[in-house]
């Protein structure tokens, strides 16, 4: 009902004309979203890269990653991805019981993976390893903090989802709104493979 | 508006395509999530384990994340080669492209500068 | 309670500044009891501060951009004036802390408050009607766009009375921009200004994109899309990857000063090269962002007034796709003194020069569009072949400053500003003009006074050549950038044209305000009541003037170029035989509420006053997830009303 | 190519500019001689073809208008293969003839590139400072501030570094700047081939106290250079770590001074010093510490 009823010149229009649907729209425009947030993180990656070595005499990579603490964030994470396709399974047989489930799992998924990584930061600062000691140390809480600060939003966007879905059930704008946030909660799981790679595995190298 | 329900659009699992298509179901997920668990572990065993010389290590990482990257693309994005897709990949393909110039571009400028500029920390030793 | 903010921060002492403020003020509150006495603040309101019509605000961006203009060129003419009284010795009236606020804001508000909002309220304003669209992709995500640049605006202007802005000039070079370079708020003001409008800027590129990909009408093709929805496009899709990075370079300046980080200090491993390696690789993009849909203004105003289809379609299309990948890969031309050494240097100088191939093949495209026309010469013209003429000679001072061993010359010298004005007042500003004068009969329904309109033409004309081709001499005679006062009796008769020029740009400016102002006064009789006043080429002409909220009675079908051309030629169209209901969206406060959440929030950021940025920040999410939980509704403009409307359209319409 | 050269030179000079005797044109130096043939040659070619487009702009425009019966009307004529095909090659030629000039320009002329000489290099350290420059000779043991001396017909070997924000060292008529940057080195080789004292200054915003950051250069012959360096010897100043600290937290411009004794490795000491966290006074155009931003007004 909410559909934009499009009127086309009748019989001049070209046969293979389908207007876009409301969900392909907004699909799309998010997709694009999601490509410029790649080149943000691009940007701080090669941040990262350049100042990496700037140790100012500080510790460096090595003194500081601890390599459990990332399996363990990246555990949850991958597996809060396959949760998430899993919901979206849910809400396409439109269980809302079953949606609402596993949208928690995935909340408790990434909360957990939150505090994972604030427990790291904690204790780095704790340690005088706060982004304030040298300029690797900027660039590291900056690039790690910013993909901390997506999951947070998410975290907050499945909050919103689950009471919608239990307050209000299904409805078109709620299938765009999960839609996006699981391109949301894929792309950040991407990102965070770079992370993983290019700042822990790679950084403890000697 | 919001009462009425509507039916989830199976077919629309990929972002602004309106074609029909049946992928997304669970097992593939499956599949993606499999896939993603091998290539992260090995990556995490390979740094850990000292099988492998320091470049070619490099170079094994990179790649295992470069894989694991499209595992997830086309399991759990569902990025296809689809022709409805044509305009998505090509969004794509031009982000990767420009996240590459910029990148390569930026490294490859601070390198110059760096090796131009004999560091603060060169510097040191040259004075001790 | 306050953070940093204490009653010392206003300078009430400094009566230039305070008479600017008061004037600014008694502006203000003048217009709030204009509008309280006229009883028009609940159209205000619902037709205007809410709307989510594409059109609308469009023309409320380019508003926000004319009424920063005023700003933007106050601060050009006393920086001018300045430089006349300040030779041989003089210090002029402006002291060094003061001038280099003026150049810093000068700088900032031109480009991204002027040169912006008019390019992407243009965008806005035209695409969806080019390509046979009821509207944007999303209208709320439109106004919200629309608002946060508004709000970006506000605050440096807020800085004139509130403390002070940037002194660092318009790109806020680290360390200078550092806390200990500049303890003071004026970067501050800097940073959150851009990063408030940044983001706004980013959502409407977005929303163009995903506009012109997907919302196109039944038949459009790609290559079928007029060459000002091809510009528009490259220029978004230059928004959507330039400004992320500009985000990133703002935000890592920002914790640097706020949370004491080390990204580009001098101290602890910080690297300011890295800022100037980043903030080109949005900076460089940004001139074609700004530059590429005024090509897509010059070629419909080209074919149109030559009565010929744009010559070259294709080589148009591709120039300027190929202009928005090569964007990305020439920005160390910024900084070829810096020190990367000659290979560097070298490769992106090159990379440079050939954007002056696509560059150059619109340019022969033009020509050879006015090639076995018939031109009319309409204040639009005069623009566009005014545009051609200097931008050619910009283009090529900016092809000499990016061979590498000319910028060792050239660098930062008043040649540099030459260039730059000469491409963005002779590109942007002129296409900006001309497309003002296009389309305005389309937007608001009645003609401009085409007199005027030339006259201040000319004005802009001679008076730009006047301001900006002594400052290559100076530059030659060794000249920098951002200086103050000199002791060079060489440099002073230019610097006295320049003045000289500066003010007859200023004639210039005073015309178009007469002109509109004239023409809004005889209005009923410049009305335009077929729609076509130009016997225009694409579907913008095909719609009524102004065209009705849902745009196209019925969504046209394209089967090639030129649609509104073709369908003219091809006689007058038949009437559709059955109209359908049009839901069009409802009004959205969401974009004003969060823009005032931000404009809140970031003062209270540059400030320090902590609690008051979580207010911002607590009611700006709050508004969001509240707009989210209701379905953003429709209108239904019945099918009669739609009826009623084309028909009454379609009683002045001539077909030639 | 020469004959080009003095035509453009010949319309510059009608235009007032020919004639100065300053700035980047009157190049006193191999640098700026070569940067300048660069820059004539460049021009010239582009004006080649710039000149010619903005002719048939106005003829198109002129001949093609409305009211002019005579021209042919050609309402559908939209593509050619032949001018399509020209005009991506011609700029294409144009720009591949510009790209060798960059290219070659940029080798031969790197900043970094020792100059050909028989003549053993002077060697200056230069370290910008708010708002003035300091010059070290380290083969001397002298410095002086604002004011460079440097013997006709030797290669200057300059290493740069700065105490303060960037800054770009630029004497327009001896060609190339180059930026100083805290905490790092950049290096320049320039010459000066005739005697004349040529203006100096600071070409990247520095803040308040900018325009003022000009010094001079001296350029002399050996025994006039050796004179600057004995009168040099002779001042009473003594720039030693302490006393360069306190130099660089002067906020102010300064007038030509002389050392007549320099630590050795002030330079690196300058290089170390600005990496430590300093701090600016909030407006410090005549140096003074703190004054409020309101009372500096003039206005
Ligand atoms: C869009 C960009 C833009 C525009 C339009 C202009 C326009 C002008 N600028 Fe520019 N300028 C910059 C961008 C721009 N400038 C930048 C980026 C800098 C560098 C800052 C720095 O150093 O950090 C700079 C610096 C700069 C300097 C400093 C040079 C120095 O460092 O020594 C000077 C000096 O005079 C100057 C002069 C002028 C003048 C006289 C105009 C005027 O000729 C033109 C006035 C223009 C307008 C008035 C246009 C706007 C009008 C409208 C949008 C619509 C009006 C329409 C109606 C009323 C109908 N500018
Ligand atoms: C709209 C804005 C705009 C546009 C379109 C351009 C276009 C170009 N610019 Fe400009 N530029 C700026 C805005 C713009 N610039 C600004 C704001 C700055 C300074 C910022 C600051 O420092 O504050 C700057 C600075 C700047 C520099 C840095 C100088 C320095 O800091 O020392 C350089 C160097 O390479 C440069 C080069 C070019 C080139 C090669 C083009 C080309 O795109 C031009 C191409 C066009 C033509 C060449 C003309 C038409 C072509 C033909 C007729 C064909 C035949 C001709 C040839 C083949 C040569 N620009
Ligand atoms: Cu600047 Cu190294
Ligand atoms: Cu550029």
């Amino acid at each position: 009902m909410s559909n934009v009823s499009i009127a086309t010149a009748g019989e001049r229009a070209p046969a293979r004309y389908q207007p876009a649907t409301k969900l392909g729209v907004t699909g799309f425009g998010f997709y694009v979203y999601l490509l410029s947030d790649a080149i943000l993180f691009s940007a701080l990656f090669a941040t990262f890269a350049v100042l990496k070595t700037a140790t100012d005499g500080g510790p460096t990579a090595r003194d500081l990653f601890d390599l459990k603490n990332v399996g363990l964030e990246t555990a949850c994470l991958l597996t809060s991805s396959f949760v998430c396709g899993l919901a979206m399974q849910a809400a396409e047989a439109r269980k809302p019981r079953e949606l609402a489930v596993l949208l928690g799992v995935v909340f408790v998924l990434g909360a957990s993976f939150l505090t994972l990584e604030i427990h790291e930061f904690g204790g780095m600062i704790a340690a005088g390893a706060g982004p304030d000691r040298s300029a690797f140390l900027s660039a590291f809480f900056a690039l790690v903090g910013a993909h901390g600060l997506h999951i947070t939003v998410g975290l907050i966007w499945i909050g919103s989802l689950l009471v919608h879905i239990m307050t209000m059930g299904f409805s078109e704008a709620y299938q765009r709104r999960l839609f996006c946030f699981s391109l949301f909660w894929h792309v950040l799981d991407v990102v965070w493979i770079a992370i993983f790679t290019f700042v822990y595995l790679l950084g403890v190298q000697p | 508006m919001t009462d009425s329900v509507v039916s989830f659009p199976a077919h629309l699992r990929t972002p602004g395509t309106d074609t029909r298509g049946s992928t997304g179901r669970w097992p593939t997920y499956a599949v993606g999530f499999a896939l993603a668990a091998g290539l992260t572990v090995a990556s995490f065993a390979l740094a850990q384990g000292h099988w492998l010389t320091p470049a070619s290590l490099v170079a094994a990482l990179v790649v295992l994340a470069i894989a694991q990257m499209i595992v997830h693309l086309i399991f759990f994005l569902h990025i296809t080669t689809a022709p409805a897709q044509k305009t998505n990949i090509l969004a794509l393909l031009l982000t990767l492209l420009i996240i590459s110039l910029i990148v390569i571009g930026s490294l490859w400028i601070m390198a110059q500068l760096h090796t131009h500029m004999v560091p603060m920390d060169q510097l040191m030793q040259m004075q001790r | 309670m306050f953070g940093k903010l204490t009653l010392h921060d206003i300078p009430l002492d400094q009566p230039i500044v305070m008479g600017a403020c008061l004037g600014i003020v008694l502006a203000g509150v003048g217009l709030l009891g204009l509008i309280t006495y006229l009883h028009r603040w609940r159209w205000l309101w619902e037709e205007w501060i809410t709307s989510v019509d594409h059109k609308r605000i469009g023309v409320m961006y380019i508003l926000l951009a004319l009424v920063m203009l005023l700003r933007g060129f106050s601060d050009a003419l006393m920086m001018r004036t300045q430089l006349a009284l300040a030779g041989g010795g003089h210090l002029g009236y402006l002291p060094p802390e003061h001038y280099d606020q003026v150049f810093s804001a000068h700088g900032t508000i031109m480009i991204f408050f002027v040169a912006m909002p008019f390019v992407v309220g243009l965008m806005n304003i035209i695409v969806p009607l080019q390509i046979g669209a009821r509207d944007v992709a999303f209208p709320v995500l439109n106004s919200v766009s629309f608002w946060l640049t508004a709000a970006g605006a506000l605050l440096p202007n807020i800085a004139l009375g509130v403390g002070e802005f940037a002194r660092t000039g318009w790109l806020a070079y680290p360390p200078l921009s550092e806390l200990p370079f500049s303890p003071g708020v004026g970067v501050d003001y800097y940073l959150v200004a851009l990063q408030i409008s940044g983001i706004g800027t980013l959502l409407s590129g977005i929303n163009l994109i995903t506009t012109i990909l997907k919302m196109r009408a039944p038949g459009m093709e790609l290559g079928m899309m007029p060459v000002f929805t091809w510009t528009a496009l490259g220029s978004n899709m230059l928004i959507i990857a330039a400004f992320p990075i500009l985000t990133v370079t703002l935000g890592l300046l920002l914790m640097d000063r706020y949370l004491g980080m080390h990204f580009f200090t001098n101290d602890a491993g910080g690297n300011p090269m890295l800022f100037i390696n980043l903030i080109w690789g949005w900076g460089h993009p940004e001139v074609y962002i700004l530059v590429l849909p005024a090509f897509g203004v010059f070629s419909e105003v080209i074919a149109t007034f030559s009565g010929k289809p744009l010559f070259g379609y294709r080589s148009m299309v591709a120039a300027t796709l190929v202009i928005t990948v090569l964007a990305f890969v020439v920005w160390l031309h910024h900084f070829f003194t810096m020190g990367a050494g000659a290979d560097v240097n070298a490769v992106f100088g090159i990379a440079t020069m050939i954007i002056a191939i696509p560059t150059g093949v619109k340019v022969f495209n033009w020509l050879f569009t006015m090639y076995g026309g018939r031109i009319r010469f309409e204040p639009p013209v005069l623009w566009t072949v005014g545009f051609m003429i200097t931008f050619v000679i910009g283009g090529m001072t900016g092809v000499l400053l990016a061979v590498p061993s000319n910028d060792f010359l050239l660098h930062n010298s008043l040649f540099l500003i030459a260039h730059f004005h000469n491409v963005i007042i002779g590109g942007v500003l002129f296409g900006c003009f001309a497309a003002l004068e296009y389309w305005f009969p389309k937007v608001f329904g009645f003609r401009l006074e085409p007199r005027l309109g030339k006259a201040a033409f000319w004005c802009w004309f001679v008076g730009f050549y006047l301001a900006f081709m002594p400052l290559y001499v100076l530059g030659f005679l060794g000249m920098t950038r951002r200086t103050n006062h000199y002791d060079n009796p060489a440099w002073d008769p230019y610097i006295l044209i320049a003045c000289g020029g500066a003010f007859l740009i200023l004639a210039g400016i005073c015309l178009q305000i007469l002109e509109i102002v004239v023409s809004i006064r005889t209005r009923r009789a410049r009305r335009d009541l077929t729609g076509d006043p130009w016997n225009g080429r694409t579907l913008e002409w095909s719609l009524s003037s102004p065209p009705p909220a849902f745009n196209f009675p019925v969504l046209p079908a394209v089967e090639g170029l030129d649609a509104h051309w073709t369908s003219k030629a091809a006689g007058p169209a038949a009437r559709p035989a059955a109209y359908d209901d049009i839901w069009v969206p409802e009004n959205s406060p969401l974009g004003f509420l969060l823009a005032a959440c931000a404009a809140v929030g970031g003062f209270a950021v540059v400030w320090h006053i902590w609690w008051l940025a979580l207010v911002g920040l607590v009611c700006g999410l709050g508004a969001l997830i509240a707009s989210s939980w209701r379905e953003h509704g429709e209108i239904c403009v019945p099918a009669v009303e739609v009826a009623r409307s084309d028909h009454l359209a379609n009683v002045f319409r001539v077909n030639p | 190519m020469r004959a080009l050269r003095t035509a453009l030179r010949a319309t510059l000079l009608a235009a007032g500019l020919g004639g100065c005797r300053e700035g980047v044109l009157a190049a006193a130096g191999p640098i700026g001689d070569a940067e300048n043939q660069i820059l004539w040659e460049t021009f010239g070619a582009m004006l080649l073809v710039v000149v010619p487009v903005i002719l048939m702009i106005l003829a198109f425009a002129w001949w093609f208008r409305a009211s002019n019966p005579r021209a042919t009307y050609r309402p559908d004529w939209s593509y050619s293969g032949k001018v399509e095909f020209s005009i991506w090659i011609v700029p294409l030629l144009l720009i591949l003839f510009l790209a060798t000039l960059a290219w070659s320009g940029s080798h031969d002329l790197d900043p970094y590139r020792p100059l050909p000489s028989d003549r053993k290099p002077v060697r200056v350290e230069v370290v910008s400072l708010d708002w003035k420059w300091l010059f070290l000779y380290p083969d001397y043991g002298v410095a002086s501030i604002n004011e460079l001396a440097v013997p006709v017909g030797t290669p200057v070997d300059f290493r740069l570094t700065s105490g303060t924000v960037m800054n770009s060292f630029f004497v327009p008529q001896l060609g190339s700047q180059i930026y100083t940057m805290a905490g790092m080195q950049t290096r320049l080789s320039l010459q000066a081939d005739q005697p004349g004292a040529y203006r100096g200054l600071s070409a990247q915003f520095s803040g308040d106290g900018f325009s003022d950051m000009g010094f001079t250069v001296r350029a002399v012959d050996a025994a006039g250079f050796a004179g600057w360096i004995a009168a040099a010897k002779a001042s009473p100043g003594h720039l030693d770590n302490a006393a360069y600290d306190r130099l660089a937290a002067t906020h102010a411009a300064a007038a030509p001074t002389r050392f007549g004794a320099v630590d050795p490795g002030l330079f690196d000491h300058a290089v170390a010093a600005a990496t430590a966290s300093a701090h600016r006074p909030m407006s410090a155009t005549n140096g003074v510490m703190c004054a409020p931003r309101r009372t500096q007004g003039t206005l």
